[in-house]
């Protein structure tokens, strides 16, 4: 990882780059795996290599690749960077070893999380129980701050007239057929497994890997490679604009209502165990909502970052084409 | 009927790790895009079934006997079409193979490598 | 030598940190600076999880006659810390594309150049 | 077993990530990538095995798609990108049979 990392710094071509960016992505989830932690794995693998390294690419391919030779020495940064580094290094010696069971870390909540859960939310995966029922307003606030990152993108970056010569994009997606037909049929087949592996992952995150967050990603996914291969508009037609923006905001509404049910019902904001009669069923039924919400948000809110994203560079495409 | 299982899921796992190893010395080794191309692809198909077929013979689990076979299909799907993918990509974009004959050609500029990448 | 053994993984977390580090302050390349963000958000990610990691544990998802499980709670912090990485680095792409469309450039000098020489411009006309 | 395919695997992907960071050309560099992600994916399975709870098979099933996705995101910017450079895409099209 070490020298993927310093290959990042010495090469110039930024499309390298990026790529190179992607297998650190997918090297440090093998990382995860390794370390017992499967679902960040799973976020991981389905976020930093695939989601970001497309976003990365599709700016990469706007701006252009080539990095100018920096104009100033680079001895300070280098310098202020090996001060950092030592200090912290220095800092280290005072550690737990690694791997060592009476570090602080595992003294203080994380055995009830490990030890009580499964009486207390009758869940087996821990990860989602902590994520949506002990720490559920963290996960709210986290969800709240993905679909403001999608408000602020869609301001950054709407094109809110048409591009003047559709003819321009409809030529280039015409093309595109001829073209790309092996990969079209592929991919057609293979969409709906992949939403139908969407849904699992959304509903079987009580008891394996797997969660909102997830599944969200790997359902904008299977969207986000339709828009690719079949062009923007043909996705635009299949999922609409204000439908994915209602959705976004639906996932966050659904989140806090089932706060404020519970609420109404007795217990406190985000307290499931009084959503029902029998405490461990209101839990699953709490969790199950949440993750819904999670869910939708996550996915709506990627794919309008991709929508964004491809609608500009089509503008600005077809802006260029017209001066030409 | 134990003993066999493992000593066939060695076996397989042995043929998948050598032609992993095989691939990789490929993809080092081989002096241009097409070729490369080739180590990777035949080698990653063939890899991949093999070490998953032995990973499905050591585990008496019907779940993960289904997993391991959903994940075989689905490399066995996108390995040869991102393959392709890749390949025709090259090929539009004028990337020249690397051909005996042509090194002359290519010396004198792109214009041959044009029309025998589209062959 | 236990020393070393013991704590080589906040090492190698520091020495990732500061490759990230060094990337974003040396390089004038706006997207490179992103993706030496995204190096330095990785090793935090690898710290986090190196230190919920138990010796001879696995992984935190409940099973009959497992004892030992890895620390679940930095495994949900950094679950959530992912997903809001690619929104924070998907606004700060947004942001490059805009900036490229606004000035024509990415570089971060270039940018400056162009952003003194507008203000004595202005200085001028006043 | 498990252990040696998966050194031996490890050694590929050490391989697959240098091709990547000499590799020539763009397509050449993909293609390491395309690599290294089917063999992560190999991995990814080999270790759930190792660590002897192998029901974590889903993270290896989207890494299989993941890969996809992001070689079809290469391919299909990059295409766009040289397009720019080389003359209109459509027209090469056209002249190809």
């Amino acid at each position: 990882m070490v020298g993927i990392a310093l290959a990042v710094n010495q090469i110039k071509d930024m499309f390298a780059v990026v790529m190179l960016a992607g297998i650190y992505g997918l090297v440090s989830a093998s990382f995860f795996v390794a370390m017992d932690a499967v679902d960040v794995a799973f976020t991981e693998a389905s976020v930093g290599a695939g989601i970001s390294t497309l976003l990365m690419l599709t700016t990469v391919a706007m701006t252009g690749r080539t990095e100018h030779e920096a104009s100033h020495k680079p001895l300070l940064a280098l310098i202020v960077v090996a001060i950092t580094g030592g200090l912290l290094i220095y800092g280290t010696f005072d550690m737990p070893y690694f791997g060592s069971a009476d570090a602080a870390v595992h003294n203080h909540v994380a055995p009830r999380y490990i030890y009580d859960s499964m009486k207390e939310i009758g869940v087996p995966n821990m990860v989602t129980s902590v994520l949506a029922s002990y720490r559920g307003f963290d996960t709210f606030g986290e969800v709240t701050v993905i679909f403001t990152a999608g408000i602020g993108v869609l301001a950054l970056l709407s094109v809110v007239q048409r591009p003047k010569n559709d003819a321009a994009i409809e030529a280039i997606n015409d093309s595109m057929h001829e073209k790309h037909l092996i990969l079209r049929v592929a991919i057609k087949t293979m969409i709906p497994f992949i939403l139908l592996y969407a849904f699992y992952v959304q509903f079987h995150g009580d008891y394996g890997p797997g969660g909102g967050f997830q599944a969200g990603v790997i359902f904008a996914a299977a969207i986000i490679m339709y828009a690719m291969l079949f062009g923007l508009s043909a996705a635009r037609r299949v999922i609409t604009q204000p439908a994915v923006q209602l959705l976004s905001a639906l996932g966050v509404l659904v989140y806090g209502s089932v706060g404020v049910v519970s609420m109404l019902n007795g217990g406190s904001f985000l307290d499931y165990s009084v959503l029902t009669a029998d405490p461990i069923a209101g839990q699953h039924l709490g969790i199950l909502l949440i993750e819904l919400g999670v869910g939708l948000t996550v996915a709506s809110v990627m794919i309008i970052i991709f929508f964004s994203f491809s609608a500009r560079r089509e503008y600005q495409q077809a802006n260029k084409g017209e001066s030409l | 009927m134990e003993g066999v299982l493992s000593l066939l899921s060695a076996f397989f796992l042995l043929i998948g790790s050598f032609l992993c190893l095989s691939g990789g010395v490929g993809i080092l080794r081989f002096p241009d895009f097409y070729t490369r191309m080739h180590a990777a692809g035949v080698t990653d198909t063939l890899a991949a079934t093999m070490i998953l077929i032995g990973l499905m013979l050591q585990n008496p689990e019907m779940l993960v006997i289904i997993k391991l076979i959903l994940i075989l299909l689905m490399t066995l799907f996108i390995s040869p079409a991102a393959s392709h993918a890749l390949g025709q990509a090259a090929a539009l974009n004028n990337l020249p193979p690397l051909v005996n004959v042509q090194i002359k050609d290519l010396e004198k500029g792109s214009a041959s490598g044009d029309k025998t990448s589209k062959s | 030598m236990t020393m070393i053994l013991g704590l080589y993984n906040y090492w190698v977390v520091i020495v990732l940190m500061m490759i990230g580090f060094y990337i974003i302050i040396a390089h004038g390349h706006l997207i490179k600076k992103i993706v030496g963000l995204n190096i330095f958000q990785t090793s935090v990610f690898i710290f986090y999880i190196s230190v919920g990691k138990v010796e001879g544990a696995t992984a935190p998802i409940w099973q009959d006659g497992i004892i030992l499980y890895s620390n679940p709670l930095p495994h949900v912090l950094i679950l959530t810390a992912i997903v809001v990485g690619i929104a924070t680095t998907a606004l700060g792409l947004a942001l490059i594309i805009r900036i490229k469309e606004a000035y024509g450039s990415v570089d971060e000098d270039e940018i400056q150049t162009m952003d003194n020489q507008a203000m004595v411009n202005q200085d001028k006309e006043h | 077993m498990v252990i040696a395919a998966t050194l031996a695997i490890l050694v590929a992907m050490i391989l697959a990530v240098i091709r990547a960071v000499v590799g020539p050309s763009l397509y050449d560099r993909i293609l390491a990538v395309n690599m290294f992600g089917t063999k992560t994916v190999l991995l990814i399975s080999l270790l759930g095995f190792m660590m002897g709870r192998p029901e974590f098979l889903d993270i290896a099933m989207v890494y299989a798609l993941i890969n996809f996705i992001s070689v079809i995101g290469v391919l299909r910017l990059s295409d766009a990108f040289n397009a720019k450079h080389n003359g209109q895409v459509a027209d090469l099209v056209k002249r190809d049979p």
